[in-house]
């Protein structure tokens, strides 16, 4: 067996808290050879960043502690050099990139100073690393690199940040380059771009790239070998292609079954339910003030911009957008939580954007919503029972007080939870849980239609999974219409009957899901689909060929 | 000393460093001495030299037409050299010759007339108008070059003890404004400054009289009386005026002197205190000497009444309070059963910081009427919410109530006193008697032999048929003064301070 | 930066008047000076007249139009005590007490940057115990009392400071001391906290995976990051220098703004008040500008927000 | 991720072992501990002292004047010595911290509460209203506290509630501040949204779903404070501007006390050590608090088992 360029192998690490212990990865191995990528898969708490901090020297010790294992690197074990010697390895043979691309750079230092800054600690002449740093800037895509250079981070996007810490990262050549969740937080658009980025580098200079990641798009993307990880452990690995068509562990096949735009188009026939919502040339416009006396500029943001659709009863639109396009300032134009500039808000005819408020309440109420962040969304300070009967309080006419624990129960047993949880709070439940919770709460108004604000974006794939298909029952169960918005595009590909793509506060497209999916009509759709990683593109394809 | 072992090590350290500080402020061996006093003496201008002003200008920079003798408390010569009355209203007073201001201006009648009336220029704040000439107005008349007249509208006995207040200034001080570095006849100057720099004067030639051994004086504020006394203690000050008793520690340094205060609590005349047999048994339940030995000492005097021996007036015959609770339970009992209502609780109207000890003397005295079965309650006041009590016209209806007071009485004669207090139209009196009011107008416009028996028939009477008060002390001060200088403390000292009279060993 | 400034400035002064409102007022809800300037004996009429040629005897309203009018020509009016131009008076004091404060701040500082920065290195280790404990300690010990026994020690007993009053450099080793103390405990507490949070921080890890040597890591990246929040509450320490140097300038004969203030209260020499408050609150204001500036060269995001 | 982890627990026994988890993250963080133990002590003090101080202890005694500490000659209640007239130093400590106690702690509750209430509105509202209620805790703030004592103490009396009402004064825009902060970042958290969507009203907005979750920041604030303001008490005392006897506090006895330094230590020492320990014990608990508070330093004090 020839060396690899990196090897970690049998590494075990747990971390002490007091009293506690808690084991992070268990007798971890892997390989990576020079040009390859390898991608390590996984959950969240699966522990797949432990063992790229420890190469990287950066699990603090105490409170953790490396049990067992060895990472071999250029011949040696990097675990028992000292601090020093880590220190010449870092950033010059293996560098890294981060997922959170505001936090991980220095706010109060100008980009070209960080990426000076790792040539000038490996012993790089300054004039020399500036001069560098400038043809890095370049090399990863930002135009005008020398103005761009005195800039700070948060004057990049967040695209622009990840590409700027690519440039530092690959500035003294690397070996090595460990990518921890580069492109989770960004763009499907500017996702595709970063990943090209990447793929190009390692073309130039035959780096060997360990990709974390928790998408198997992006891992099908990208890598040459995958290890799936659970609980700590490897669970799998190969090749990736063998690995996603072939999974031998029942964790991976679980995992593959979970992933979303596997499934095919709904077969639409709800389409003939009564009209419920409608929506008509909303927009809505801020504008533009600068200084403490918000002085107007005259200038305006177009935030929402003639927007019109509908939704009929046990419909799901789904309605997809990437950052900036407008759909949150619909669900909270939708919601009622700001003013619409001009356009209606139709409910079963009826507008919702009335001055009466006892009106207005009782329309509401027939509109629930279930948002992103499952742990954000719930009040960490008021029990579950307590959140899930809020609406009658609010709206004392529905139920009376009497038979608030009751009906709490029985709406916990329908989102799938048990009633004992009545009496806890929020910060003892997983993330899947807290949803359901949310979703509990919205069905306590017994609504008509629910507006999930990327209900699911913020899951792990097979949680994800489990929430779609505790919302189609319900949608069975209650005749509910939703309106479902997501930035990612395969979850609207299996759930919605019908799809709008917004953009800048515009719909540039709308019909069928299938229709939008398979026959884009506006370039901009097409670029987004086109974006998505060739895995899902190939099995959306191969699914499709077969009916 | 406990704390004083237990920081050992920390001063250890400090004392490495700071090896040879003390040649930073050590004593120079020149005859400049400072003086520390808890005063900021805003305004020395000589108009203000009857209050605490007094104690840097007086006579040292602006002098007065006659001085107090200390010991008898007599006028005697200084810028006048004699005096007489010439009519029932008028003084005609001689001046010294050949006297000069320190700045060139020659002292005249000229002067002394335009002293007089620029302290009674309504443009100026003068205390001295204030505290002693509110109701006498003098009217100066110019004889020759070194005689004048000065006349009043009534009658005026005191005119040589009023002269040792009529501090003369230089012609060229502005009449409409107060001045800040105020020129007289003195031995001193006081050089301008700016408003946060100490007072200093400076010794100049050619002064008329002898020339004193101090050659500078620097009058530095500390509100502390710990810090004066320790400034006074490592060398830092040579005099520490006005030392709190718990820090006069050192009989070498520190020196009593009566500070001519008299403290005393007064009834207003209503409710249980309309009584006089709850005013009497409120005296006899106080133990005046315990309370002088507890919380003062044996330097302070039991009080008869509100001013010190050597004023005109003071009664020696008269006897303090006896201690005699039982006969105070007696008293209240009889008052008790014809209905007046000494149960109750009663305000002690205190002001806070007002003298040192004081607050403890009021618990003190509080605790003393609990054992005779009344209740007093201590309420501490700020000022000028004290003041408002204190002075006529009283809010009505006036409760029931003690008030602390304190009274200084530096002049030499008991008018000051006895009209302001007892007399029934007096501005700090409860009570009207008709007898009293009596003996007090014959004594005021009366004099020699007859004013002084006047007055101590008229303070037995109020003591023993009225009972306006409970008498506590003749105060006592405290000051600090270097071993090395010759100087003791006077009975004047409360209001001026004489650098002449300062020498070195 | 101009336009910031000319909007901070407005704001200011709108708190500014409210203030200056408020203490007119207030203040003389406190009693007539008269009283209190003038000897007790005094009599009613001589009292009467202090207040008329005072003013004190028109109503409210009036003697505040008076004294806006006098304002818009920079007349703060004058001191009752001495005829002085009230404002000659703080601004003779003012350098002391802005002395005074800068060295206790500047010392507070050092020291707590310092100690805490140590800490921060080991949350829960034996010198951050320590270091917080003696902090606390110092902190919680009320500053007259420290002052007093300071005298007590440093200059009664082992003669190594004077024990008041200005001049040499000695003289301010105690007032400093008395000043410093509280201001240092909390200050070294926010840069321990503040320590802990940038060292954990993702930037100091990405500074960590590019090989940036460790001095580097805690002082370049750490330390500036960390400084945000200090920077903050030193300015709000600073700001409440004034009440720790009425303590001081009142045992240690300092002339400063604290003792001119409470002296001016307790007188009820309004003018000075007046002018003591708005001298002190327009420091503020150009202390709060200072730290808003210094933010902003810390923070670029500030700079370009 | 804490997942469901006692599966099956009633209410009352999730409520006891809330106490007893409270109770063992005291006991891991001995500090916090001692100093917690140190506050009951000197409450139960303030509370039952007084009353079990033999007969006499707080009455005046000339004849034992300054007696010096450590000396039982005069019985246990002088083992701290005796004030200038007389009194047992322990008797005066003890009724000196039902006072302390009193006005630090309503002038930190009353700032607390106004200071809060303007918070949430100036935080809630916003805009103008909020503006407006920043300039007042802007010139509250820089309004100089020592001319409020003396207005107060001349207006009013010099009871010790109107001492509470000057330091609970200039403490509340520390509060208000503090309370606007957090009530905009919580306002923009996705369960008042949701609240919002849901139609709550204002009260509810801000009375359930706001404040609770603001109020354990504005806790610590307050324990912090607690030590500040009972300094600031002694400071008042110092000046003269504070509480007046017969009403005692420590602050007060410091600084009656100061005057015998050279004489009488112990005078000022003992009410300066209460005060100091007392402050000490607060910051440490608030320091703690912040610790129990901030889910990303409570594993520190949590107990085993637990992740």
């Amino acid at each position: 067996m020839t060396q690899s360029l990196l090897e970690v192998s049998d590494l075990s690490v747990r971390f002490h808290s007091r009293g506690t212990i808690v084991d992070a990865v268990k007798n971890v191995s892997w390989r990576l050879d020079r040009g390859e990528t390898l991608a390590i898969l996984g959950e969240s708490g699966s522990g797949k960043s432990v063992s790229a901090a420890a190469v990287m020297g950066l699990i603090d010790i105490p409170p953790g502690e490396i049990v067992s294992g060895r990472i071999i690197f250029g011949g040696e074990n990097i675990l028992n050099l000292p601090l020093a010697a880590r220190e010449e390895i870092n950033g010059k043979r293996i560098a890294m990139i981060f997922q959170d691309t505001l936090a991980a750079l220095n706010p109060v230092y100008t980009v070209g100073h960080q990426i000076t800054e790792s040539m000038t600690a490996h012993g790089v002449e300054r004039g020399e690393a500036k001069r560098r740093a400038v043809g890095l800037i370049n090399r990863v895509g930002i135009a005008e690199p020398e103005r761009r250079f005195n800039d700070y981070p948060h004057q990049f996007s967040g695209g622009q940040r990840q590409r700027i810490m690519i440039a530092a990262a690959i500035a003294m050549e690397p070996d090595v380059l460990i990518a921890d969740e580069p492109t989770s937080a960004l763009d499907v658009t500017v996702q595709a771009g970063i990943l090209k980025l990447l793929k190009k580098l390692q073309a130039e200079n035959g780096m060997g790239i360990l990709m974390i990641t928790h998408d198997i798009g992006v891992a099908s993307e990208v890598a040459d070998k995958v290890a799936v990880m659970s609980q700590g452990e490897v669970v799998e690995q190969g090749d990736i292609r063998s690995v996603l068509d072939a999974p031998r562990h029942p964790y991976t096949q679980r995992l593959l079954e979970a992933v979303p735009g596997r499934r095919g188009y709904l077969q639409t026939g709800a389409t003939a339910g009564d009209l419920l919502l409608e929506v008509k040339g909303l927009s809505k416009f801020y504008d533009l003030t600068s200084g403490l006396l918000k002085t107007a500029t005259g200038r305006k943001i177009r935030a929402l911009d003639d927007v019109s659709l509908s939704l009929s009863k046990g419909e799901v639109l789904g309605i997809v957008g990437e950052s900036g396009s407008g759909k949150s300032t619909l669900v909270n134009a939708l919601l009622g939580l700001i003013e619409p500039t001009a356009g209606e808000v139709l409910f079963r005819g009826q507008s919702m954007l009335l001055e009466d408020q006892t009106a207005m309440r009782a329309l509401r109420r027939r509109i629930q919503v279930v948002f992103q962040d499952p742990t954000a969304s719930l009040n960490p300070r008021m029990s579950v029972a307590r959140i899930i009967s809020e609406p009658w309080a609010i709206h004392d006419s529905v139920l009376p007080r009497g038979q608030w624990p009751g009906r709490v129960a029985e709406l916990l047993e329908q989102v799938g939870l048990s009633p004992d949880h009545a009496a806890r709070y929020p910060h003892q439940f997983s993330g899947g849980q807290r949803q359901r919770i949310a979703i509990a709460r919205a069905l306590a108004l017994q609504p008509e239609v629910i507006i999930c604000d990327e209900a699911v974006s913020a899951l792990d794939v097979s949680i994800q999974a489990q929430i779609i298909e505790l919302l189609k029952d319900l949608k069975r169960q209650h005749g509910l219409s939703y309106l479902f918005i997501a930035h990612d595009l395969p979850v609207v590909r299996d759930f919605a009957d019908r799809t709008i793509v917004m953009q800048s506060g515009q719909v540039v497209e709308s019909g069928r899901t299938q229709d939008v999916f398979e026959r884009p009509q506006h370039p901009y759709t097409q670029n987004l689909l086109a974006s998505r990683p060739k895995e899902e593109r190939h099995r959306g394809r191969a699914l499709e060929t077969l009916k | 000393m406990a704390i004083r072992s237990a920081i050992l090590s920390v001063g250890a350290t400090c004392l490495l460093l700071g090896t040879s500080v003390h040649g930073a402020f050590a004593q120079n061996d020149n005859h400049d001495i400072i003086i520390a006093a808890p005063f900021a003496f805003d305004n020395i201008d000589s108009c203000n030299s009857s209050s605490e002003v007094g104690l840097v200008v007086r006579e040292n920079v602006v002098e007065a037409l006659t001085h107090l003798n200390p010991v008898t408390g007599e006028p005697e010569p200084r810028l006048a050299t004699s005096w007489e009355q010439t009519g029932s209203t008028t003084w005609r007073i001689t001046l010294r010759d050949g006297v000069t201001f320190t700045d060139g201006e020659a002292f005249d009648a000229d002067a002394v007339a335009r002293s007089i009336e620029r302290m009674f220029n309504p443009k100026l704040d003068c205390l001295n108008r204030g505290k002693l000439f509110a109701n006498i107005r003098l009217t100066p008349e110019i004889i020759d070059s070194h005689t004048i007249d000065i006349s009043t509208e009534k009658p005026q006995p005191l005119m040589p003890i009023f002269m040792s207040f009529l501090t003369i200034e230089s012609p060229k001080t502005d009449f409409d404004t107060m001045t800040s570095a105020p020129v007289g006849t003195g031995a001193y100057t006081v050089p301008e400054r700016g408003p946060a720099d100490p007072i200093v004067l400076v010794r100049q030639d050619g002064y008329w009289g002898e020339t004193p051994a101090v050659s500078k004086a620097t009058y530095l504020r500390r509100d502390e009386s710990a810090l004066r006394a320790a400034m006074v203690e490592v060398g830092e000050a040579d005099i520490g005026l006005y030392i709190a008793i718990q820090d006069a520690i050192d009989p070498e340094m520190d020196f009593p002197y009566l500070n001519a205060e008299t403290t005393r609590l007064r009834f207003s005349f209503v409710g249980p205190f309309a009584d006089i047999r709850v005013r009497k048994a409120m005296n006899l339940a106080i133990d005046r000497e315990l309370l002088r030995d507890g919380l003062f000492n044996e330097n302070y005097m039991i009080a008869t009444q509100m001013f010190l021996p050597r004023i005109n007036g003071y009664n020696p015959d008269m006897k303090p309070w006896p201690y005699d609770p039982e006969q105070a339970k007696k008293l209240l009992d009889e008052a008790r059963a014809d209905g007046v209502d000494v149960d109750s609780e009663i305000p002690l109207i205190s002001r806070i910081n007002f003298y040192p000890n004081g607050q403890e003397a009021m618990e003190a005295m509080i605790e003393m009427w609990k054992a005779v079965g009344l209740n007093i309650k201590l309420q501490p006041m700020e000022r000028a919410q004290w003041l408002k009590l204190v002075n006529k016209p009283y809010a009505e209806p006036r409760p029931a109530m003690l008030i602390q007071e304190q009274h200084d009485n530096n002049s030499g004669d008991a008018t000051f006193t006895m009209h302001f207090r007892y007399h029934s139209t007096g501005q700090q009196s409860e009570f009207g008697d008709p007898k009293l009011d009596e003996l007090i107008d014959a004594a005021d416009v009366a004099s020699g032999e007859e004013r002084v028996n006047l007055y101590q028939e008229a303070n037995a009477y109020s003591a023993s048929e009225i009972v306006p008060d409970v008498m506590m002390f003749h105060m006592i001060n405290y000051v600090r003064i270097s071993p090395r200088l010759d100087y003791h403390p006077d009975a004047l000292m409360n209001t001026m301070m004489e650098l002449s009279t300062i020498g070195f060993r | 930066m101009g336009r910031y400034f000319r909007q901070r400035t407005l704001q200011s002064a709108l708190s500014l008047f409210g203030l200056i409102v408020l203490v007119f007022f207030l203040a003389r809800l406190t009693g007539n000076p008269a009283d209190l300037l003038l000897p007790v004996d005094t009599p009613q009429s001589v009292r009467d007249e202090f207040s008329a040629r005072h003013g004190f005897d028109q109503p409210m309203i009036v003697q505040f139009g008076r004294y806006l009018i006098e304002l818009t020509q920079l007349d703060m009016g004058y001191s009752l005590r001495d005829g002085h131009p009230a404002l000659d008076h703080v601004l003779a004091a003012f350098p002391t007490t802005l002395l005074l404060s800068f060295w206790a701040m500047l010392i507070s500082l050092t020291i707590a940057i310092v100690t805490g920065s140590i800490a921060a290195w080991r949350p829960g280790g034996l010198f951050d115990r320590i270091a917080s404990l003696i902090s606390l300690a110092g902190a919680s010990v009320p500053n007259f009392w420290i002052a007093i026994v300071g005298v007590l020690i440093f200059a009664v007993w082992y003669r190594v400071l004077p024990t008041s009053g200005t001049g040499t450099p000695l003289h301010w080793v105690l007032p400093v001391a008395v000043l410093f103390i509280r201001p240092c405990g909390v200050l070294t507490q926010v840069v321990r906290s503040s320590m802990i949070a940038a060292l954990s921080a993702p930037y100091t890890k990405t500074a960590r995976a590019r090989g940036v040597r460790t001095r580097t890591v805690i002082f370049g990246h750490a330390l500036r990051n960390a400084m945000l929040p200090v920077v903050t509450v030193a300015g709000d320490q600073a700001a409440g220098m004034i009440n720790g140097a009425v303590i001081a300038e009142t045992i240690f004969g300092f002339p400063g703004v604290g003792r001119l203030l409470i002296d001016s209260i307790m007188f009820r020499d309004f003018a000075v008040i007046q002018a003591a408050v708005m001298v002190t609150a327009i420091a503020i204001f150009f202390l709060n500008i200072g730290i808003d500036i210094i933010y902003a060269i810390l923070d670029p995001r500030v700079r370009h927000g | 991720m804490t997942d469901v982890a006692h599966a099956g627990m009633g209410d009352a026994r999730a409520a006891l072992s809330r106490t007893a988890d409270v109770f063992l993250m005291l006991w891991r963080d001995k500090f916090a501990f001692v100093s917690a133990a140190f506050l009951l002590f000197v409450i139960y003090v303030a509370i039952f002292g007084p009353s079990i101080l033999p007969d006499g202890a707080l009455t005046m005694n000339l004849r034992a004047r300054n007696a010096p500490p450590f000396d039982l000659e005069r019985g246990w209640v002088y083992i701290l010595g005796a004030d200038n007239l007389g009194r047992s130093l322990l008797a005066r400590l003890a009724v000196g911290a039902r006072y302390t106690l009193l006005i630090a702690g309503s002038a930190v509750l009353i700032a607390l509460v106004i200071g809060t209430f303007f918070g949430l509105i100036a935080g809630y509202r916003g805009g103008r209203i909020g503006t407006i209620i920043l300039q007042l805790a802007d010139i509250v703030m820089s309004f100089p506290s020592l001319l409020l004592a003396l207005i107060v103490l001349f207006v009013l009396s010099p009871q010790v509630s109107n001492v509470v009402l000057v330091l609970a004064f200039s403490r509340v825009p520390v509060y208000l501040r503090t309370c606007r902060a957090e009530v905009l970042e919580i306002r923009e958290r996705q369960f008042v949204v949701a609240a919002k969507a849901l139609g709550a009203s204002h009260a509810r907005m801000v009375f359930l779903h706001i404040l609770p979750n603001a109020l354990p920041t504005l806790m610590t604030l307050a324990t912090l404070e607690f030590a500040a303001v009972m300094l600031s008490e002694s400071s008042l005392s110092f000046l003269g501007l504070g509480v007046q006897a017969p009403a005692v506090t420590w602050g007060l006895m410091v600084s009656d006390g100061r005057g015998y330094l050279a004489t009488a230590w112990w005078l000022s020492f003992w009410p300066g050590v209460a005060i100091s320990l007392t402050a000490i014990s607060a910051n440490l608990l608030a320091n703690w608090l912040r610790t129990v508070l901030d889910p990303g330093q409570r594993w520190r004090l949590e107990k085993r088992g637990e992740s």
